[in-house]
């Protein structure tokens, strides 16, 4: 059985309009997803801004109630429980953020960041929360006896470590990573990717790594998938999918990423346009508008995910 | 990058450093600082008895015995002055407090609570807005009979919408925070987040607002005062002391120089202590 | 009639001339008003400012009072009282008219009491003279006065500014309007009036002076009169200085200073008809007599005096205005007190009260704190200074709160206070029916032998000899059974540049603008 | 072995004075740019980079200030220049554009009036001329329906589409070299392989020189010609990209290099640079490096004492580094 | 755009009930009302103090407050905003000139005030930390700092008394000089900072930058890039004022007898005429409302970025 294992997950938001301000359009961030994670594994999610990679990611863990689907984690429908239900699975699925300076109340000592969530959840004793968090703080490699200090006082990469502490003392087993690293320069980055696969590594921790970097998320996942406007359009192994990808847009993708060696500059890439009105969606299949391979077809029927190999899934009629 | 980022402080004493250091502060401080030690000790400090009348002593110009001159009934004008820093100090706190406090539960309660509570309460606060001050004031006065309590009060009244704005506008921002999604996916209940998380975050903000918001209510009460609805007589309440004084400002000037300069003063210390707070907790257009 | 007023709201001022050179030929007299008339209809309003401005330059009454206190005929030439003191008879004199041109008769004093007595109206003015009943135009000249019951004040009241005769014509075509334009028979007749600003008035050229008091029996001398509005106090006191006014009432504060410059004269209304005074709600400790008693003899009176009004006021002990016609100076000696604090602690430590000598004293271990109640304005906190400071030399401490007239005299039928600091002018010994009569206009005065017997014989008694014996004895046993704190009264002041001639304040405080002129006018 | 440089750095220092002390941002620079050159300015947040580029066209905003060093551009030099020289010097020789193309555009100024206003007050065009070749700069940065979108307001446009506006204001008149700080950083990566075309198209087909600030070595590997690694307010190596990438000479240049994890070339674990940047409010007498230097234990005392000077690997590739300078 | 008009005009209507009824609230607990206050204590015998109840009953107010609220939204509706019982006419006569006294005033003191706080704040913000930068601010410290009454007070004596340069007792238009001097000083001082803040960020913007690098020469980059948007942040504090000072600018009115709203609104409450009351209320929050209203369109017209589908 899967850790986690999400069907149908849908998150629209209103744009309103008119006088009484009702909605009169419904932006489909996520529109009927379906994803499973196994224990220890980890899913990379690739996708441009505007995707919904980030508001899958949020209502996967509840953080943003799907307003369709149903989310299983270790076989409890997440969505049915109570506020204590909720509360209590908190523990088992955490996140971190992609802004170490957002992601950190600058009012709370460092510390105490970390240690809420042994507060909220009224977990060992003072001292042994205490002990905990020291121990979390060099575990993610930053001294114990900065716990008293604030947020500006931290350089970025150590406030994602302070952040990914926050999210590992509770000792989840899922855990969603949003642009974990992408606010962070390149040496640093490094480091915290090197952290997130030890930690890993230690906890068997399921990741659901989201990020819009290509070479991030192959460096990190088992898995990808591929969203685009609010759809995953392909979905495989990392080896299968950056070795045979089947899907138009991570093709467009792949060729996109500029290659660090001057001595393989690539041609002009394709002319892809603009990404669509999220409101305002293509019919058919949503890609069509900036498909190099669009045919007739494509306009009026949107393509399924459809399994093309065992593991590797791709929505697209050329397919 | 800032020099600050490897200062092991808390942010209190972060703030007091970079106040110290700061001319504006200095100025504004040591005026605050001289109303605030005159209020502590005035019976010490003040040379006379500021009820003392002497009515075939009126309206004295300044002497060696009375340096300010007297008033109207012969009373020590120095005297009145130094014993109305008590007024005013707790002019300032009070109308504040009234604000302050409901204006952020209100605002706090907009921003960060239920929808329909967000449209009741902005209702009534944009009601409180489009009310005439000058209403609203006497409306408080004539349910609770005039004293400088009700002076208070009213000003205080008068100042929830700016705060019950402030806070919602920053309440919605921070809400937005990701940090605050944090404390939620760590299991923090919605209140427990609005007090927990938001209301500490709008800490500065509320300093810098309240360097605005308190001189000018000072300022109304003392123009309260003006209208007999303030200080009760003979308390020596500045507005009062002006007001009272205001007709002899072409045969004895001292009498309406020393109230109007001592509330020019003190509202230009609170100023500039506002405008120091401002460049330190919110330094962007310093 | 009775009416109080704060002194900063008081007054329309009257007074008058300058010549600005520029104006040489046109004879000009700037007068300052305190505040703007609410409207110029004396018979709709019970404002002091509306009835000193209509009634001293626009309409004239049926009598005015003399300074002996009597009445005199003004446009009623003789008047006559039944037998049952039911009805007054005035015959007018013939051949007056309105600025309008119609004729001032008995049907036209008969509409304006008319229109004062009909309810449609709701005239704020009906209540003062609730005791008429109707009023009967006999003939041309003739008019009846019909009562409820003997009501000796009518003469008075009368005589004063809100019963000036308008003419009912213009009333009738102006409506509600009127109001802004009135029309009457006095000595000036209404020009122009910009709201807030000022009023223009210019003479009336066929205004006979039918007065007997007057100087001028003719046209008044100035051609126009404006009245500005200035309330702010130094204003008013720089625009006498250069000369943009002809005189002003002022508050005492600032005229000490004109009063030493040869350029200006001050005019003291001596006949001022108000008296400050403490009351109290009765309640122990002061249902005692002797407790008002310390109070009364706490009170340093002169020192007051110099306070409020800069010495621009008498010391008083009697229980009414020495301005009023019927005061008895002679029983204010006798049963009056003056300031004797020492004797003021020794009643209070007979009746149990003792102290340390420093801060209240006490008994049975309650402490002597009391709440004093007042109206709000300059004059009086400073009136209160001194009596909170009297009285806590006595060991009495008060605390006092002021608020504007409207809260302050409604809260005064409930509880929460022992004293309260009032003013009052009146122009008649009724004020003390008014005021006095059981249970008092507060609703809290104790019944004292006799009292309500002298005030009942103050209101029915129409015969001025007669009255005064009931005058003096309410006064007598007002001043024995302590039911009142009296203070003092204070006088109006009006500066005036010192060319402005006959500048004379009547009984009323009203000056007679036909009278007034410049020295230099040809 | 170059054409004459069409710009030339010397010994540039741009400091921050404020009250909680110097900030030094940039801290001697030498640069030298050709004709038509593509210079890749690398480096990582806070390294100095931008404020470089801003130095370059004296747009360094108080209480930053330029206090040493000389700018030479096309034989005069810039910061002895006048207000009026600057002026000119800013819309005709020098062009730049910003990583947030959306907010460096007037927002409430029409697409179309932005771009004409160099025209009219630089190349002295009339009204209506200028609005013309506002429209045909639209359609040479390839926007389609230029017409439409010249009379847009700025937050109707993507963030691709108004980069494109940008790059057209910034060549409208020409100039000779165009600065272009992180201009995909804020892109989609689709949208950022377009605009990387565009402005090597353009910049070509006007003959400008482009100095591209970047902190990705992959947008530096496609379009430079020639690289400059900024670490702590210093240009730390230099070179042709050719050199650079093939044999770093800065430890700091391969770390850069080894850390990211690049596209089908997966390893387990990648070479993070431990440590962060140094703050640069304080002095640093030597090699800014050092603290997070591999080699530092085996180099000993002089990497903290002595800033390195620029030691030339190749005649045409230099690295400030003491390696270079032991035998 | 027409949907967000309409909206912000609905949003209107439960501010302005909210507003008369809060009013009657206050009516309901007022220990006292018109005809108490009117006679200042003059009625005192029993038999007088019934026939005050002709007066009472003509202006309702011998009703409970609820039913006096039923007869005030009658009249409202009718186009009737009622009679005083003080003046004894028709309110709407007393407010209409009320009212364009309160706003030639307030159009004269914000004329002054922008007058000399926009160019100020946006000099001191051009020759930030300058010594005209620091004389501005510092002139713009001692004016927020001022209590009103006390510069009224010392304007009087300054320009009428000393320098004799407007009567003391002026006339006509003469009479606006001097309440308006004072009330637009008194604004110029938080106007130019929130110049001057305004300029400041806006000068720091990305766009002013870019505008810059373009070759813009700086008096252009200030006039046509950061002065409209400045002005546009000004416009809603000065819009917020404008709506505030239309509902009387009490202290100054009072001082300097100017017969606008303010003063009247002392007045009425002194005189617990509650139709005068009300009216004031009805037009002053009306003013600030509309004008709110005013600027919030205004905004979706100048700036093209507002969103106008949301509040």
């Amino acid at each position: 059985m899967s850790l986690l294992d999400a069907r149908g997950i849908a998150v629209r938001y209103p744009v309103r309009g008119g006088v009484l301000q009702r909605p009169t359009a419904w932006v489909r961030a996520v529109d009927g997803v379906d994803l499973t994670l196994d224990a220890g594994e980890t899913l990379g999610l690739v996708g441009e801004s505007g995707s919904g990679k980030s508001t899958l990611g949020r209502a996967l863990i509840a953080l943003r109630r799907p307003d369709a689907g149903t989310i299983r984690f270790a076989g409890d429908d997440i969505l049915a429980l109570d506020a204590a239900g909720l509360k209590a699975l908190r523990r088992r699925m955490q996140i971190v953020f992609q802004d170490p300076n957002a992601s950190l109340d600058p009012r709370r000592t460092v510390g105490g960041s970390v240690r809420m969530g042994l507060d909220l959840h009224a977990i060992g004793t003072g001292a042994e929360r205490r002990e905990a968090v020291a121990e979390m703080f060099r575990r993610v490699g930053l001294r114990p006896e900065h716990v008293t200090r604030f947020p500006h006082e931290f350089s970025g990469g150590q406030r994602q470590r302070i952040g990914i502490a926050r999210a590992l003392i509770l000792n989840p087993e899922l855990l969603v990573c949003d642009e974990a690293v992408s606010a962070l320069d390149v040496s640093v980055q490094a480091q915290i990717l090197n952290l997130l696969k030890d930690l890993q590594a230690e906890r068997r921790l399921a990741m659901l790594f989201i990020s819009h970097n290509l070479a991030v998320v192959e460096h990190m996942a088992d898995r990808i998938a591929v969203m685009y406007a609010g759809r995953i359009v392909e979905e495989a192994k990392r080896d299968a999918l950056f070795a045979a990808p089947r899907h138009p847009y991570t093709r467009a993708l792949l060729s996109a990423v500029p290659t660090p060696d001057p001595t393989r500059r690539d041609p002009s890439p394709p002319p892809l346009g603009e990404p669509p009105d999220p409101a305002n969606l293509p019919t058919g299949c949503r890609f069509r508008s900036r498909c190099p391979i669009a045919m007739p077809r494509c306009a009026t029927e949107e393509p399924a995910l459809a399994a093309l190999a065992p593991g590797h899934k791709a929505a697209c009629w050329a397919a | 990058m800032s020099a600050a980022a490897s200062l092991p402080t808390s942010r209190l004493a972060w703030v007091l450093d970079r106040l110290w250091h700061n001319r504006s502060a200095r100025i504004g401080g040591g005026i605050i600082a001289i109303i605030l030690l005159c209020a502590a000790f005035a019976p010490w400090i003040a040379p006379h008895d500021p009820m003392a009348i002497d009515t075939l002593r009126r309206l004295e110009p300044p002497s060696a015995e009375h340096w300010l001159g007297t008033d109207e009934v012969g009373r020590d004008l120095a005297s009145r002055l130094i014993h109305g820093t008590r007024y005013f100090v707790l002019i300032c706190l009070i109308t504040t407090v009234i604000a302050g406090v409901i204006g952020t539960v209100l605002g706090l309660i907009s921003g960060a609570g239920p929808l329909i509570a967000d449209a009741v309460i902005m209702r009534f606060v944009d009601v409180l807005l489009a009310f005439p001050t000058i209403l609203l004031v006497l409306a408080v006065i004539a349910i609770l009979g005039p004293s400088l309590t009700t002076a208070m009060v009213a000003v205080g009244i008068g100042n929830i919408p700016g705060y019950a704005r402030l806070v919602r506008s920053a309440a919605l921002t921070i809400r937005r925070e990701e940090y605050v999604e944090a404390a939620r996916a760590l299991g923090a209940s919605e209140l427990g987040i609005i007090f927990g998380t938001v209301l500490p975050n709008i800490v500065s903000p509320l300093v810098v607002y309240t360097s605005y918001a308190m001189p000018l209510a000072a300022l109304a009460a003392a123009a309260l005062s003006f209208l007999g609805l303030g200080a009760q007589p003979p308390a020596p309440e500045w507005g009062a002391m002006l007001v009272n004084a205001r007709s002899f400002l072409f045969t004895a000037w001292w009498a309406v120089a020393a109230p109007g300069l001592a509330i020019f003063a003190a509202i230009l210390g609170l100023n500039l202590l506002g405008n120091a707070l401002r460049d330190v907790l919110d330094p962007r257009d310093a | 009639m009775l009416s109080r007023r704060g002194l900063v709201l008081s007054s329309a001022a009257i007074a008058a001339a300058s010549a600005t050179p520029a104006a040489a030929s046109t004879k000009e007299l700037r007068f300052r008003l305190v505040e703007d008339p609410e409207m110029l209809w004396s018979g709709q309003s019970v404002s002091l400012t509306v009835n000193t401005v209509v009634g001293t330059y626009l309409v004239e009454r049926l009598v005015y009072q003399g300074t002996d206190g009597k009445p005199q005929p003004w446009l009623a030439e003789s008047w006559t009282f039944s037998d049952d003191a039911k009805q007054i008879t005035f015959r007018l004199r013939g051949g007056i008219k309105f600025h309008d041109g119609t004729d001032c008769d008995a049907a036209a004093v008969k509409f304006h009491f008319d229109s004062i007595l009909d309810p449609a109206r709701a005239s704020p003015v009906r209540p003062i003279i609730a005791a008429l009943e109707s009023v009967d135009a006999l003939d041309p000249l003739t008019v009846r006065f019909n009562f409820s019951r003997p009501f000796a004040p009518f003469m008075t009241i009368v005589a004063g500014g809100a019963y000036g005769i308008n003419s009912p014509a213009a009333l009738q075509r102006l409506g509600r309007q009127y109001g802004r334009r009135p029309v009457g028979t006095g000595p000036y007749r209404f020009v122009s009036w910009a709201p807030g600003s000022e009023i223009v008035l210019e003479r009336n050229p066929t205004f006979r002076q039918l007065r007997a008091d007057a100087v001028n029996k003719g046209a008044p001398y100035a051609d126009r009169i404006t009245l500005s509005v200035i309330p702010e106090e130094g204003v008013a006191f720089s625009a006498l200085q250069t000369r943009e006014l002809s005189a002003a009432e002022l508050q005492t504060d600032t005229v000490e200073r004109l009063a030493r410059d040869r350029n200006f004269r001050v005019v003291v209304d001596e006949n001022a008809k108000n008296l400050s005074f403490l009351e109290f709600a009765f309640r122990p400790p002061f249902d005692d007599p002797r407790m008002r008693e310390a109070v009364s003899l706490a009170l340093d009176r002169a020192s007051i005096v110099r306070a409020a009004y800069a010495g621009y006021a008498v010391a008083v002990r009697g229980p009414m205005s020495p301005g009023i016609p019927g005061y008895d100076e002679a029983v204010a000696q006798q049963f009056g007190t003056g300031h004797d604090p020492a004797r003021a602690r020794a009643i209070l430590a007979e009746l149990g009260w003792t102290g340390t000598g420093r801060g209240p004293v006490s008994k049975d271990g309650r402490e002597a704190r009391f709440a004093l109640r007042s109206y709000a304005n300059p004059v009086a906190d400073r009136a209160l200074a001194v009596i909170q400071r009297n009285l806590a030399d006595i060991g009495i401490q008060v605390a006092i709160t002021t608020s504007d007239w409207g809260s302050f005299y409604p809260s005064l039928l409930r509880d929460g206070w022992d004293m309260n600091f009032m003013r009052w002018t009146s122009f008649d010994p009724f004020v003390l029916v008014q005021l006095f009569r059981h249970p008092g206009h507060r609703r809290a005065l104790p019944r004292f032998d006799g009292l309500d017997e002298a005030l009942a014989g103050i209101e029915t008694t129409l015969d001025p000899d007669r009255r005064q014996v009931f005058v003096s004895e309410a006064q007598k046993l007002l001043l024995q059974n302590r039911a009142i704190v009296p203070l003092m009264t204070n006088h109006n002041v009006t500066v005036v540049q010192a060319g402005l001639q006959n500048y004379v304040p009547d009984a009323f405080n009203l000056v007679k603008p036909g009278d007034l002129r410049m020295a230099n006018w040809a | 072995m170059r054409e004459a440089a069409l710009l030339s750095v010397r010994g540039l220092a741009a400091h921050f004075v404020t009250r909680a002390g110097t900030l030094r941002a940039v801290d001697g620079v030498d640069l030298d740019l050709a004709s038509g050159e593509v210079l890749g300015l690398v480096g990582e947040s806070g390294c100095g980079k931008t404020v470089l580029a801003l130095s370059l066209m004296r747009l360094v905003e108080p209480p930053g200030r330029l206090v040493a060093g000389s700018i030479t551009f096309d034989g005069n030099d810039v910061t002895a220049m006048d207000t009026r020289t600057i002026t000119r010097l800013r819309g005709r020789g020098m062009g730049m554009i910003f990583q947030q193309p959306r907010t460096s555009l007037d927002p409430v100024i029409r697409i179309g009036n932005q771009i004409a206003e160099p025209l009219i007050s630089h190349a002295g065009m009339s009204r209506a001329a200028a609005a013309r070749e506002a429209i045909a700069l639209l359609e040479a940065v390839g926007i389609p329906g230029a017409e439409a979108k010249a009379r847009a307001y700025p937050h109707e446009l993507s963030g691709g589409q108004a980069q494109r506006v940008m790059i057209a204001i910034a060549l409208a008149l020409k100039p000779r070299l165009l600065i272009a700080d992180e201009p995909t950083t804020s892109l989609d990566v689709t949208v950022q392989a377009q605009i990387l075309a565009l402005l090597r198209e353009r910049c070509r087909a006007l003959g400008t020189a482009l100095i591209l600030v970047t902190h990705d070595i992959g947008v530096v590997a496609q379009l430079a010609d020639r690289v400059a690694v900024m670490y702590a307010g210093r240009i730390v190596e230099q070179g042709p990209v050719g050199d650079i990438f093939a044999a770093p000479a800065h430890p700091y240049t391969q770390g850069l290099l080894q850390s990211a994890p690049v596209l089908g070339r997966r390893r387990e674990r990648l070479a993070a640079i431990e440590g962060n940047i140094p703050d640069l409010s304080r002095p640093i007498p030597g090699c800014a490096f050092a603290p997070r230097c591999d080699h530092r234990p085996t180099m000993g005392e002089r990497c903290d004492r002595e800033m390195p000077p620029a030691l030339a690997v190749t005649p045409a590739h230099a690295a400030r580094c003491w390696r270079l300078a032991t035998p | 755009m027409g949907g967000y008009i309409a909206r912000r005009i609905l949003l209107v209507i439960p501010v302005v009930i909210g507003i008369l009824l809060l009013t009657f609230m206050v009516r309901a607990v007022i220990p006292t009302d018109a005809v108490t206050a009117m006679y200042e204590g003059q009625i005192t015998d029993q038999e007088a103090e019934a026939t005050t109840a002709l007066i009472r009953a003509k202006f309702h107010l011998d009703r409970p407050w609820y039913i006096q609220f039923g007869y005030y939204v009658r009249d409202v509706a009718r186009g009737d905003l009622g009679e005083s019982v003080r003046l004894r006419r028709p309110v709407s006569e007393e407010i209409g000139y009320r009212y364009l006294n309160t706003l030639w005033l307030t159009l004269s003191a914000l004329a002054i005030g922008i007058g000399i706080g926009v160019p100020a704040g946006i000099i001191a913000a051009a020759r930030k930390d300058t010594w005209m930068d620091v004389t501005a601010m510092t002139v713009g410290l001692l004016g927020i700092s001022m209590p009103a009454f006390f510069f009224g007070l010392l304007l009087i004596l300054v320009f009428a008394v000393w320098l004799q340069i407007v009567p003391v007792v002026p006339r006509g238009g003469a009479a606006l000089l001097l309440p308006a001097l004072t009330l637009g000083l008194i604004e110029a001082a938080p106007i130019s900072r929130l110049a001057r803040s305004g300029m400041i960020e806006m000068l720091r913007r990305d766009h002013i930058r870019a505008a810059r690098a373009r070759g813009m020469s700086e008096a252009a980059v200030i006039m046509r890039h950061a002065l409209p948007g400045t002005l546009l942040g000004i416009l809603t504090v000065v819009g917020l004022q404008f709506g505030q000072l239309l509902g009387g600018a009490f202290i100054i009115e009072v001082i300097f007898g100017w017969r606008g709203i303010g003063e009247l609104a002392v007045k009425a409450i002194q005189w617990r005429d509650f139709a005068l009351t009300q009216a004031i209320i009805l037009v002053s929050a009306g003013s600030y409302v509309a004008i709110n209203l005013a600027i919030d369109i205004l905004y979706v017209w100048i700036d093209p970025r507002v969103d106008y589908t949301r509040a």
